[in-house]
C-alpha cells in the first residue's frame, strides 16, 4: 500500500454547540493513500458529507469541528494539520492541494459567470504568475479532458445539461492537479448511462494525473465497482473498512451485510433480498454501545452496552478494519 | 428578444391603465377648483369674484364622459396637458417643467446613492454577520420606520434655524436667480442637503437590510461553498459570486420601490418646502387642480414605467439567463 | 464671471431694496394684473407697475378717496354715473402718455370680459372726451365705489388692443404707468426696479423691489423672523415669540381691521336656533378675547368689539347712535337669564329646549383651517357654560363649502364679503333677497337662511339711497336687527395689515399714520412703498 | 423476503390500457417562431401503447426526461392528452374535473415520485388519509368507522400501531414511512389500479427494499394492476413481471422482465443495462472498451430526430434507422419479447451490409 | 413610502420555506422564540392595550382647553400642551384607537385583496392569471401614496374606516404579486398534485392544500402593509387630507405643523407623536424580521455568531471556514507553499 496522502484521526464534528449539539461525525479515522480511490459509503444521515466538509473546514454554520487532526501530506515537505491553518493558509490550500465536487452541479456553478471566468479565476487565484493566454489554454485543455468541446468554454451554466455541468465541476476540481479529489455524490442526480460516462473518464484522469479520490455516496453497488477501498459508515461513525472486492466478498459488519443485501442484483441469479429491518438512529438520542445494535440481527449481549472499537478483525484478512463484537479486533488500530 | 418584448407590450398596458386612471380620477372628485381658490384667499374674495373664476376656467361645460375621454387622448398625443388653475393661464406641462428638475435632481440622484450605499452596506453586513455592521441593523430598523416628514420636522428643528449652514426650506436661496453661477448652485446644493440626508437615512434601510437578507440567503448557496472551496480570495468570493447573485433580487425590487420612492418623498419635499413635483402634487390637490393634478401624476407614473423599464434592461444584462433565446 | 447673482449680492440690501415676501409658493410667470391667479396679483406687484385711478383707505373706508392717476371722480346724487378726470402729466413705462382714451379703454376691456369683471359691475356705457372719462351703470353703485375707481388697474390701449384674450394672456412685457417696472422673474422671486424718468409724481426712494413667494407659511415666518423678508401677509402663530420678539425694535405687526368680518353663522331653520333669545344668549357668552388670543395669535383677525358686528375704527362712523359704546361682555349669567325667560330650563348643567329636548349642535369647519378649528374648539366650550352641548365636526372642504352654501349646518365660521361701507358684512349675513331653500345652494350669502323683510328692505334702501340721512336710516335698521335677531354671532374682522421691518425702511402704516392698508397685495402698497423712507435718515 | 412467482396466479385481465399515447407540450414561442406555422413543441410522450393487467406489475424503465412520468399522469388524467385513448376495462375514458374525475380517481390512483414532496408538510398523516377516506366514500357514517378505516390502510402499509403515525407530521417521519403514507393515501381511494412514479428512487436502498416488497404484497393480495416506473432497471427485473423501455418518448422495448433484463434486444436497454452499476463486475476501471456503446446526449425532444430516436448515439445504426419509424417487432427469442429496431427486421438486416 | 423589506418574495422555491417540511403546527410557535419577533410582538402588544384602554386611562379629554397654553411637559402635563392648551399626552394615547384600527383594518383588507388576487391568478393560470397580474402590475406601478392622496381627497367625509378602505384597496399589489408567485411554485408541487389526484375539489386545494402553506407569507405580508397603512394614514391626516375629527398621531403632527410648533420651539408637540409612530413601525418591523427568518431558515442568526473555543479563542461562524474547537496542537507548522507549480 502506497504511503498516506491524507490522515483523519479523531475528527469530530458537530452541529450547534453544547447540549442541543448534534454529533454528526464521531471519532472518525480514516487513511486516504495516494493515488487510490476510497469509497465511503453509509446510508443517508450517517454523516458522509459533514465528513467530508469537515474535514475540508467548508461545513456552514452552525456546523463545527470540535475535535480531531486531518493531517495532509504534501508531496515533499512535513504534514500539515489542515484544522491549524489560517484562513489565508486554507485559501491557498484548497483547490491546489484538494478539491472538492459537489453532489448538484446545477447548484456548484455560479448561474451568472460563465464557464471560462469560473474557470479561470481559480487558475488566477492560485497562479497569478500565468499569463491569459496560458490560462486559457489550460482552460480549453481540462475541457477536452472531460469530454466537451472548448467552444462551450464562453456557455453559461444554464445552458448547459446536467452531465455537462457535473464535467466542467470535474474539470475545475482538476485544474490545478491537487493530490486529493473529494467527491461527494458526484452522480447521483444523473441518469446511469450519463453516470458512466462521467466515472470512465474519472478513471481514467486518475491514472493519468495519479490523484487520490474520497468518493462519497449510499450506492453500495456503484461503489464496489469503482473503488479500490470502501468505508462503511452508520451513525456517524465508520463501521467497517476493506478493500472493495474483498468486502462485497465478505462483509464482516452486520450492517454493511445488510446492505449489500438490499439492492437487487442486475445479473446473474435472482437472489433473496433481505434488507434491514427498522430505521436509522435519531443522531440526537444514539442507542448506548454499537449503535446498529437495535437494528442488528446478530446483536448480543455487549452491543447494547460497549461501544466496539474499529480495528482489525481477529479473524479477517490483513488491510480490514471493523467495528463489531462479533469480531473483535486483534489490536485497535494506532492512531 | 421576446422578453423584452413582452416586457413592453406589459408597459403599454400599464401606461394605458394608468393613463384611464388619471382620466377618471379628478373626474370623481366632487369639489371644484373655484371653492379651493377661495379658501386660498380666505375671505378675500367676494361672492362676485368667484362667478367671474367660473367663467374664467370655463367649468360649467358639460361634454359626456367618453368625449372626454377621446379629447383627453388627443391632448395627451398632442403633449398638451391643459391649462393649470391655480397657475392660470399657464399650461401645466410649463408649471410641471419648473418643478421637474428640482424633484430629478434631490430625489433622482438620493434614491441612486441610497440604493448603492445601502446596498454596499448590506452586503457587509450579509457577509460579514455579526461584525460591526450587524450592529446598524437595530438603528436602521429603527429609521426605516420612521415617517419621512417626521425625521424632516426633527431635522429642521435640530440643525436649521436662523443663522445655521442649512436652510429649513426652499430649493435655493430667494432672490437669486437660477442660472449656471457658483453661487447659484453653492445655494441649490446647501438647500438639497437636509432633506437629501432625510431621504438618505430613511430609505437607505431598506436597502441594507434587503441586500444583507439576500446576501445571506446566497452565502448559503452551493456556488459560493465551492468559492470559498477554490480558495479564491475572500473579496472575489464577496463581490464576484455573493454579492454578484444576491443584487439581482434587489434590481427588481428597486425598479418597483420606485413608486413607493416618488410618494414618500412627496412629503419631503413638502416639509422642506422643496419645490419639486411632490410639493407641487400637494398645492394641486389642496387646490383642485386637477389639469396640474393629471399631468404630475402622468409624469410620475411614466418615470416609474421608465424607470422599471430601465430595470429590466439591466436585469438582462445582468442575469443570463433571461436571455434564454439569442 | 459677473452674473444676475453676483450683482445681485454685491448690491444687496442697503437702502435700495426691499424685500416683500408672500407665502404663495413657486409662481408661474403672469403679470396679467386682472388675473387673480397671476403671479402680480398673487406677490401684489400688479399694484406697483399699474395704477388705479383713486386710493382707497380701507382702514378707514369712510375717509374720501384719493386722487391717484385720476385728479377727481365725481358721482351723480344717485350714484349711476361718475366722471373721472384722468391726471395729463402721467405716462407709460414705455414713454407713451396715459389718456383718458386708456382709461376708457380699460373699463370697456372689464365691461366686455365677464371673467375679468371681478366684481360683477354693471357698466352701462364708457365713454372718454377730453381728460374725462364717464362710466354709467345699471343701478346705484354707492357701495361698490372702491370697487370701479380703486380696484380696477389702467392698462395702456396701445398694448392691450392687441391682446386676444385679457383673461389668459399673461402679459409678457408689462407697461404699466406706476412707479415701478418689471426687472426679472424667476418662479421663486419676482424684481422691480424704480422707473428713471416720467413718473407722474417724485419717484419713491426705493430703488428696487424684490417679491419672493416662500412656499409656505413656515418659511414665510422664518424668513421674516430673520429679516430675509422685510414686508409681508402671513399668519404668524405666537407673533409676539415667533417674530416680534427677535427684533422688538423693528419687527412690526400692524393688523387694523376692515369693513369684514368673520363669524358663527347660525342656521335659523334649524330647532331650536329658530329661537332668537338662544342665539342672542350664544353670542353672550362666546368668548372673543379667547378666539382672539389662541386662535389668531392676538392679531390676525382683530376683535369685534361692538354689539353690531363692526370693527373699530374702521366701523366707527357708521354706528348708529343707540349701539355707540355699546360692547360685547360676556356675560354667562344674562345668557341663562335671557333663556329662562325664553321658555329653556336647565336639567342639571344641560339647557333644554322649550319642547323638551337638550339642546345640542355641532359646529362645522374645513378640518385644514386651523384657526376656525381653534375658535370652534373654544366656542364649544364656552357654549358647554350655558349647557349648550357642542361638537365640533372636522369637515371635508369641498362638503364644507356645499353644505354651508344649501343651508345644512347647525353653526359655522365664516367671513363675511367686505367692502367700503357696513353693506357688504350685513348683506352677506341677512340679504332676503339671496334666501334660498334649505339645499338649493346660495353661494352668495345667507348662509343661515335668514329670514327679515325688514333687513332685505333695509339693505335695498342703503344701496339706493340718495341721501346720507337715508342711509343712516337703513344702517341703524340693519344694527338693529342684527343685534337683536343675532343671524350671525360676529368675532373677528378681517386686516388688510402686514408684518414689516423698520430696520433698513421706515415710514410704514401704522396705528398712529393709518395712511392706508398695509397688505402687500392690496393697490394701496404703491402708496405704501411711496412713503418709505430709509431707515435713519 | 418472498420469491417472486413467475407466473402472476391471477387472470390476464385487463384493466388500463393505453393506446397510442401522445403528449406534446407547447414551449413558449420565440419571435421568428410566431410568424411561421410550426408550434414547438416538446414530444414528451409519442404513440405509447401499454396495458396494465390485474395483480400484475407492469415496469417502465427509462433515462432521465424518456417521459415516463409523462405517461403514468396522462394515466392518471392529470394532463389532458395530446392523442390517444386511455381504456378503463375496454371503455375509453376522458375526464377533465369533478364528479367524473373522481370516480376515475376512485379506481385509478397514483403514488409520486417524492416522498418529501408529494405529502403536505402542514398536514397530519390523519389529514392526509381521511381526505382520501372521504372523497371515496370509504370513511363510513361514525368517526368509530373512519378510525377503523384509517387503522385498516396503516395496516395495510405496516405502519402500526396506528395512533403512533395518525397524528404525525411528515417532516417526523422517514423517508420509507412518507412513502408508505402515500402509499396508503392511493389504497384510500380502493382503487384497482396503482401507478407507482418512481416510489423509491428518493429513498435508501434499505428503506426503498421494505416499500417494493409491499407494492409485490399488494399485486399479490389485492390484485392491484401496478404501474411501476423507474429507472433502476434491476429494481425492475427483481419486482415486476412485464417490463417496458421508453427512450427520449417512445417505447422501443418490451416484455417479461426477465428477458428484457437478460437478453436485452433493443440497442438501447443494452445500453442502459451495461451502464447500470454492477458490483460483480469488479474492476477499478469501467474501462474504454465501451466507448463505443453509444455515448452521448439524450436528444432534443423538441425537434426529435427523425425515424428512430436512438439513431444518432446507436453503435449499430442503420441508414434505414435515420429515416424510418422502427415498428415492434418480435424479438423471437421469448414470447411477447419485442423491439422497435430495425435489428429485428429481417429484411432490414439483411439488405444492408452492416 | 416604505420600502419593501421583506425577503419573502426571494424565497427561492426549493430552498425557502416550502423546502422545509419542518414548517408544521409544532414549529409554527417556534417563531416566537425568535428575539426580534417576541420584542416586536411584546411592543405591538402594548399598543393594542393602549388602543383599547387609551381613552379611559388617558389624564384629561384631549379637546379640553386649559389655562397652560403651549407648556413644556411637566408633571401635569407629561408632553406639555398645544396653543389651546390640550394636554398631548392625552392626545397621543387617545389618538392610538385610530392609528390602530386604521392600520390593522387596512392590512386586512389588502390582505385579503392579495391572497384573492394573488392566490387566484398563481393556481388558475391562463387568461385569469394575465388579467390579474396585469392589474395588479398597474397598482404597483403607479405610485401609491399620491394615488391614496388624491382617493382620499376626493371622498367627502373620510373617516377612519373611508381611510382604511383606501389604503387597503390601494395597497394590496405587492402582497399579490408575492403570492402569485409563491402560489406558482406551490402549485407545481408535487402533495398539491396528489391532492388533485386524490379526487380533491379545486377550492379544497386552494383552501386546504396551498394557502396553509402561505400563511408566513400572508402574515409577513400583512405586517408589511399595517406597516405602511399606519405611515399613509397618519402622512394623510398630517397633510390634513383625511378628516381630522377624531384623534389619531397624524393630527396632533397637523396640529404641530399648523401652529408652526417648530418655529415656537414646542418640540414635545411634535416628537411624541413621532416617536410613538417611529416604535411603532420599528415594533412591526421587528415582527417581520421574525416571520422573515422563521420562514427563511438561512436568516436566522443562529443564536450565537461568534463562539468560544476550548483554548479561549473567540472565532466567527462563518460560511466557508468552519470553526474548529479544539485543534491538536502538537502539529508541524504548515510548510510555505511551493510557488508556481507546473
Ligand atoms: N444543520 C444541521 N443541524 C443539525 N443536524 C444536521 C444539520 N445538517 C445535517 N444534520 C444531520 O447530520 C447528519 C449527517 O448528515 P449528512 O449530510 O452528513 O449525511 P449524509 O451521509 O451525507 O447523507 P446523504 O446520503 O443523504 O447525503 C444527518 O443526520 C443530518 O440530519
Ligand atoms: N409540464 C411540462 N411542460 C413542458 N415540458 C415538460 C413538462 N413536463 C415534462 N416535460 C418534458 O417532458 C419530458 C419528459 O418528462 P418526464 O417528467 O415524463 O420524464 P421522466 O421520464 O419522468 O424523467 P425522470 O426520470 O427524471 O423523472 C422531459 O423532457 C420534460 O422536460
Ligand atoms: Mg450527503
Ligand atoms: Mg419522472
Ligand atoms: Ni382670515
Amino acid at each position: 500500500m502506497s504511503e498516506p496522502v491524507l490522515e483523519i484521526r479523531g475528527l469530530r464534528v458537530d452541529y450547534g454547540l453544547g447540549d442541543e449539539a448534534v454529533h454528526a461525525v464521531r471519532d472518525v479515522d480514516l487513511t486516504l493513500h495516494r493515488g487510490e480511490v476510497l469509497g465511503l459509503a453509509g446510508e443517508s444521515g450517517s454523516g458522509k458529507s459533514t465528513l467530508a466538509y469537515g474535514l475540508t473546514r467548508l461545513l456552514p454554520p452552525p456546523g463545527v469541528v470540535s475535535g480531531g487532526r486531518v493531517l495532509y501530506h504534501p508531496v515533499d515537505g512535513p504534514p500539515v494539520d489542515v484544522l491549524t491553518l489560517t484562513p489565508a493558509q486554507l485559501r491557498r490550500f484548497r483547490w491546489a492541494e484538494a478539491s472538492i465536487v459537489f453532489q448538484g452541479a446545477m447548484n456548484s456553478l455560479n448561474p451568472v459567470h460563465r464557464i471560462s471566468t469560473q474557470l479561470l479565476d481559480v487558475i488566477k487565484a492560485h497562479e497569478p504568475r500565468t499569463t491569459p493566454a496560458a490560462r486559457s489554454a489550460r482552460a480549453r485543455e481540462l475541457l477536452r479532458l472531460v469530454g466537451i468541446s472548448a467552444d462551450r468554454l464562453d456557455s453559461y451554466p444554464h445552458q448547459l445539461s446536467g452531465g455537462m455541468r457535473q464535467r466542467v465541476m470535474i474539470a475545475m476540481a482538476l485544474a490545478l492537479e491537487p493530490q486529493v479529489v473529494i467527491m461527494d455524490e458526484p452522480t447521483t442526480a444523473l441518469d446511469v448511462v450519463m453516470q458512466r460516462q462521467i466515472l470512465g473518464q474519472l478513471a481514467e484522469l486518475r491514472q493519468r494525473l495519479g490523484f487520490a479520490v474520497l468518493f462519497i455516496t449510499h450506492d453500495l453497488s456503484l461503489l464496489v465497482e469503482f473503488s479500490d477501498r470502501i468505508a462503511i459508515m452508520y451513525g456517524g461513525r465508520i463501521v467497517e473498512e476493506a478493500p472493495a472486492a474483498e468486502l462485497y466478498r465478505r462483509a464482516l459488519h452486520p450492517y454493511t451485510e445488510g446492505l449489500l443485501h438490499s439492492f437487487p442484483a442486475l445479473r446473474g441469479p435472482r437472489r433473496e433480498l433481505a434488507g434491514i429491518p427498522g430505521s436509522p438512529p435519531d443522531l440526537r438520542a444514539m442507542p448506548a454501545g454499537c449503535a446498529f445494535h437495535p437494528r442488528c440481527p446478530k446483536a448480543f449481549d455487549p452491543c447494547g452496552e460497549k461501544l466496539p472499537p474499529l480495528g482489525p478483525p481477529g479473524d479477517g484478512q490483513p488491510g480490514r478494519a471493523v467495528a463489531c463484537w462479533l469480531h473483535p479486533a486483534a489490536a485497535p488500530v494506532p492512531r | 428578444m421576446t422578453y423584452l418584448l413582452r416586457r413592453v407590450g406589459f408597459y403599454l398596458f400599464t401606461a394605458w391603465a394608468a393613463l384611464t386612471l388619471n382620466f377618471f380620477i379628478p373626474r370623481l372628485i366632487p369639489g371644484d377648483p373655484v371653492k379651493s381658490l377661495i379658501s386660498r384667499y380666505q375671505g378675500q374674495l367676494s361672492s362676485d369674484a368667484i362667478r367671474s373664476l367660473y367663467v374664467l376656467f370655463g367649468i360649467d361645460a358639460h361634454d359626456s364622459l367618453w368625449d372626454q375621454y377621446v379629447d383627453y387622448w388627443k391632448q395627451l398625443l398632442h403633449g398638451d396637458l391643459g391649462l393649470s388653475f391655480t397657475a392660470f393661464p399657464a399650461p401645466v406641462s410649463e408649471v410641471i417643467l419648473d418643478a421637474l428638475p428640482w424633484t430629478l435632481a434631490l430625489v433622482g440622484i438620493t434614491t441612486l446613492v441610497s440604493f448603492a450605499l445601502g446596498t454596499g452596506l448590506g452586503v457587509l453586513a450579509g457577509w460579514r454577520r455579526g461584525s460591526w455592521v450587524d450592529g446598524l441593523l437595530p438603528a436602521t430598523t429603527f429609521l426605516s420606520s420612521v415617517p419621512y416628514f417626521w425625521l424632516g420636522l426633527v431635522a429642521i428643528a435640530l440643525l436649521a434655524g436662523p443663522g445655521s449652514f442649512f436652510p429649513s426650506s426652499g430649493g435655493y436661496d430667494p432672490g437669486l436667480v437660477p442660472a449656471p453661477d457658483t453661487i447659484f448652485l453653492g445655494s441649490a446644493v446647501r438647500h438639497s442637503l437636509l432633506p437629501a440626508a432625510t431621504i438618505l437615512i430613511s430609505s437607505m434601510s431598506g436597502w441594507i437590510l434587503s441586500m444583507r437578507n439576500m446576501m445571506v440567503t446566497v452565502a448559503a448557496e452551493d456556488y459560493i461553498t465551492v468559492a470559498h472551496a477554490k480558495g479564491l480570495p475572500e473579496r472575489r468570493v464577496a463581490l464576484n459570486y455573493a454579492a454578484r447573485n444576491a443584487l439581482l433580487p434587489n434590481v427588481a425590487g428597486f425598479a418597483l420601490s420606485l413608486g413607493f420612492i416618488v410618494g414618500g418623498t412627496l412629503l419631503v419635499e413638502i416639509v422642506f418646502s422643496y419645490p419639486g413635483l411632490g410639493f407641487l402634487l400637494f398645492r394641486a390637490v389642496g387646490a383642485k387642480d386637477y389639469p396640474l393634478m393629471q399631468g404630475i401624476f402622468l409624469v410620475i407614473t411614466l418615470s416609474v414605467l421608465v424607470a422599471n423599464l430601465l430595470a429590466d434592461v439591466v436585469y438582462l444584462m445582468l442575469d443570463p439567463r433571461t436571455r434564454k433565446e439569442g | 464671471g459677473e452674473t444676475a447673482n453676483t450683482r445681485n449680492r454685491d448690491n444687496k440690501g442697503g437702502a435700495t431694496v426691499l424685500n416683500i415676501g408672500m407665502p404663495n409658493g413657486p409662481q408661474t410667470e403672469n403679470h396679467n394684473p386682472f388675473l387673480t391667479t397671476s403671479a402680480a396679483a398673487s406677490l401684489g406687484y400688479r399694484w406697483q407697475i399699474y395704477e388705479p385711478l383713486m386710493m382707497w383707505n380701507p382702514v378707514k373706508p369712510a375717509e374720501p378717496f384719493k386722487p391717484w392717476l385720476a385728479t377727481k371722480a365725481e358721482w351723480t346724487p344717485d350714484y349711476r354715473s361718475v366722471t373721472v378726470t384722468v391726471r395729463d402729466n402721467a405716462t407709460w413705462s414705455d414713454g407713451k402718455p396715459v389718456t383718458a382714451a386708456d382709461v376708457a379703454f380699460t373699463y370697456n376691456l372689464v365691461k366686455t370680459n365677464e371673467a375679468i369683471n371681478t366684481a360683477a359691475i354693471p357698466y352701462a356705457s364708457i365713454s372718454a372726451s377730453g381728460n374725462q372719462v364717464t362710466l354709467a351703470f345699471d343701478s346705484p353703485q354707492f357701495v361698490n365705489q372702491q370697487k370701479i375707481l380703486a380696484q380696477v388697474p389702467i392698462v395702456p390701449e396701445h398694448i392691450w388692443s392687441g391682446i386676444k384674450d385679457p383673461a389668459t394672456d399673461i402679459n409678457k412685457n408689462p407697461v404699466g404707468s406706476g412707479a415701478y417696472t418689471l426687472k426679472s422673474f424667476t418662479p421663486q422671486t419676482t424684481t422691480l426696479s424704480v422707473r428713471t424718468s416720467g413718473y407722474w409724481q417724485e419717484l419713491p426712494k426705493v430703488k428696487e423691489l424684490r417679491y419672493t413667494s416662500y412656499t409656505d407659511n413656515n418659511a414665510q415666518t422664518t424668513a421674516l423672523a430673520n429679516g430675509e423678508s422685510e414686508w409681508s401677509f402671513v399668519f404668524i402663530p405666537n407673533v409676539q415669540a415667533v417674530f416680534v420678539g427677535k427684533d422688538p425694535a423693528n419687527h412690526k405687526v400692524w393688523a387694523p381691521p376692515v369693513l369684514g368680518i368673520h363669524g358663527l353663522y347660525l342656521n335659523t331653520t334649524r330647532k331650536p336656533l329658530d329661537n332668537p333669545a338662544l342665539r342672542r344668549a350664544m353670542n353672550l357668552v362666546i368668548n372673543r378675547e379667547d378666539i382672539f388670543q389662541q386662535a389668531e395669535a392676538g392679531y390676525f383677525h382683530p376683535l369685534v368689539k361692538s354689539v353690531t358686528g363692526l370693527p373699530s375704527p374702521a366701523g366707527d362712523a357708521y354706528l348708529a347712535p343707540e349701539y355707540q359704546g355699546q360692547d360685547h361682555k360676556v356675560d354667562v349669567e344674562g345668557a341663562k337669564k335671557l333663556l329662562t325667560g325664553a321658555g329653556f330650563t336647565f336639567n342639571g348643567s344641560t339647557l333644554v329646549d322649550p319642547s323638551g329636548k337638550p339642546v345640542t349642535l355641532t359646529l362645522t369647519d374645513p378640518a385644514g383651517w386651523s384657526d376656525y378649528q381653534t375658535s370652534l374648539e373654544i366656542v364649544k366650550d364656552n357654549l358647554s357654560d350655558i349647557g349648550i352641548a357642542a361638537t365640533v365636526d372636522k369637515a371635508n372642504q369641498d362638503a364644507w363649502f356645499r353644505n354651508v352654501e344649501e343651508g345644512k349646518f347647525d353653526a359655522t365660521f365664516r367671513w363675511t364679503n367686505g367692502g367700503a361701507t357696513p353693506y357688504d358684512i350685513y348683506q352677506t349675513v341677512m340679504d332676503g333677497r339671496l334666501l334660498k331653500p334649505v339645499g338649493t345652494a346660495s353661494p352668495a350669502g345667507n348662509f343661515g337662511r335668514f329670514d327679515n323683510p325688514e333687513a332685505t328692505a333695509a339693505l335695498t334702501a342703503y344701496a339706493n339711497a340718495t341721501d346720507d340721512a337715508a342711509r343712516s336710516a337703513a344702517l341703524a335698521t340693519l344694527q338693529k336687527v342684527f343685534v337683536e335677531q343675532v343671524p350671525m354671532v360676529p368675532v373677528g374682522a378681517d386686516n388688510v395689515g402686514a408684518a414689516y421691518s423698520t430696520k433698513n425702511w421706515t415710514g410704514w402704516p401704522d396705528d398712529t399714520n393709518p395712511y392706508g392698508a398695509g397688505q402687500p397685495t392690496q393697490p394701496n402698497a404703491a402708496d405704501v412703498v411711496q412713503h418709505l423712507r430709509p431707515a435713519g435718515s | 423476503m418472498t420469491t417472486p412467482t413467475t407466473d402472476a396466479p391471477a387472470g390476464r385481465d385487463e384493466v388500463l390500457e393505453a393506446v397510442g399515447l401522445t403528449k406534446h407540450f407547447p414551449v413558449r414561442a420565440g419571435l421568428r417562431t410566431l410568424l411561421t406555422r410550426d408550434r414547438p413543441a416538446v414530444h414528451a410522450v409519442d404513440d405509447v401503447h401499454l396495458t396494465l393487467r390485474r395483480g400484475q406489475v407492469t415496469a417502465l424503465v427509462g433515462e432521465s426526461g424518456s417521459g415516463k412520468s409523462t405517461v403514468a399522469r396522462l394515466l392518471a388524467q392529470l394532463y389532458p392528452r395530446t392523442a390517444g385513448t386511455v381504456r378503463l376495462h375496454g371503455e375509453p375514458v376522458t375526464v377533465r374535473g369533478g364528479r367524473p374525475f373522481r370516480a376515475y380517481a376512485r379506481r385509478v390512483q397514483m403514488i409520486f415520485q417524492d416522498p418529501f414532496a408529494s405529502l403536505n408538510p402542514v398536514h397530519t398523516v390523519r389529514y392526509h388519509l381521511t381526505r382520501a377516506l372521504r372523497i371515496h366514500g370509504n370513511a363510513g357514517r361514525t368517526p368509530a368507522d373512519l378510525d377503523a378505516a384509517l387503522a385498516r390502510l396503516l395496516e395495510r402499509v405496516a405502519l402500526t400501531p396506528a395512533e403512533r403515525y395518525l397524528d404525525k407530521f411528515p417532516h417526523e417521519l422517514s423517508g420509507g414511512q412518507r412513502q408508505r403514507v402515500a402509499i396508503a393515501r392511493a389504497l384510500g381511494a380502493d382503487p384497482e389500479v396503482l401507478l407507482a412514479d418512481e416510489p423509491v428512487s428518493m429513498l435508501d436502498v434499505s428503506i426503498r427494499l421494505g416499500v417494493l416488497n409491499l407494492l409485490r404484497d399488494f399485486k399479490q393480495r389485492l390484485h392491484l394492476a401496478i404501474l411501476y416506473i423507474t429507472h433502476d432497471i434491476a429494481s425492475a427485473r427483481y419486482f415486476a413481471d412485464e417490463t417496458l423501455v421508453m427512450y427520449a418518448g417512445r417505447m422501443v422495448e418490451g416484455g417479461d422482465s426477465e428477458t428484457v433484463t437478460q437478453s436485452p434486444a433493443h440497442p438501447y436497454t443494452r445500453l442502459l443495462i451495461d451502464s447500470a452499476p454492477d458490483p460483480d463486475r469488479i474492476t477499478g476501471d469501467a474501462g474504454p472498451d465501451d466507448r463505443e456503446r453509444g455515448d452521448g446526449e439524450p436528444p432534443s425532444l423538441i425537434r426529435p430526430p427523425a425515424g428512430c430516436r436512438f439513431h444518432p448515439r446507436c453503435p449499430a445504426a442503420m441508414p434505414r434507422c435515420a429515416t424510418d419509424l422502427p415498428p415492434r417487432l418480435d424479438v423471437g427469442d421469448r414470447p411477447g419479447h419485442w423491439a422497435a429496431c430495425w435489428l429485428y427486421d429481417p429484411e432490414t438486416v439483411t439488405g444492408v451490409p452492416s | 413610502m416604505a420600502i419593501p423589506t421583506s425577503s419573502i418574495e426571494q424565497v427561492i422555491p426549493k430552498q425557502g420555506a416550502m423546502a422545509q417540511p419542518a414548517v408544521a403546527r409544532r414549529r409554527r410557535w417556534r417563531f416566537l422564540s425568535n428575539g426580534k419577533a417576541t420584542t416586536g410582538l411584546a411592543m405591538v402588544a402594548a399598543y393594542v392595550l393602549l388602543a383599547v384602554i387609551g381613552p379611559w386611562i388617558a389624564p384629561y379629554d384631549p379637546d379640553a382647553r386649559s389655562g397652560e397654553l403651549l407648556q413644556p411637559p411637566s408633571a401635569q402635563h407629561w408632553f406639555g400642551t398645544t396653543h389651546l392648551g390640550q394636554d398631548v399626552f392625552s392626545q397621543v394615547l387617545v389618538g392610538t384607537r385610530g392609528v390602530m384600527v386604521v392600520g390593522l383594518l387596512a392590512g386586512v383588507v389588502a390582505t385579503i385583496l392579495s391572497v384573492l388576487v394573488g392566490v387566484t391568478a398563481g393556481y388558475l393560470g391562463g387568461l385569469s392569471d394575465d388579467g390579474l397580474s396585469a392589474l395588479s402590475n398597474v397598482f404597483l406601478v403607479i405610485p401609491a401614496l399620491p394615488l391614496i392622496i388624491i382617493v382620499a381627497s376626493t371622498i367627502t367625509d373620510a373617516g377612519d374606516l373611508v381611510v382604511a378602505l383606501v389604503i387597503g384597496f390601494t395597497s394590496w399589489a405587492w402582497g399579490a404579486r408575492v403570492l402569485r408567485a409563491q402560489t406558482l411554485s406551490l402549485r407545481r408541487r408535487d402533495y398539491v398534485e396528489a391532492a388533485r389526484a386524490t379526487g380533491e375539489s379545486t377550492w379544497r386545494i386552494i383552501g386546504f392544500e396551498i394557502l396553509p402553506n402561505l400563511t408566513a407569507i400572508i402574515a409577513s405580508g400583512f405586517v408589511g402593509t399595517v406597516i405602511f397603512a399606519v405611515l399613509s394614514e397618519i402622512t394623510l391626516a398630517f397633510i390634513g387630507i383625511s378628516s381630522v375629527s377624531s384623534w389619531n398621531w397624524g393630527t396632533i403632527l397637523f396640529w404641530a405643523q399648523s401652529q408652526q410648533a417648530l418655529a415656537q420651539g414646542a418640540w414635545w408637540w411634535f416628537v411624541p407623536a413621532g416617536l410613538a409612530i417611529a416604535l411603532l413601525g420599528t415594533a412591526l418591523a421587528l415582527i417581520n424580521f421574525g416571520i422573515d427568518e422563521f420562514v427563511s431558515p438561512r436568516l436566522r442568526s443562529g443564536g450565537r455568531v461568534r463562539i468560544r473555543t476550548a483554548d479561549g479563542r473567540t472565532v466567527r461562524m462563518r460560511v466557508g471556514f468552519t470553526p474548529v474547537l479544539a485543534p491538536a496542537a502538537d502539529v508541524p507548522q504548515p510548510r510555505p507553499r511551493k510557488e508556481a507549480r507546473q
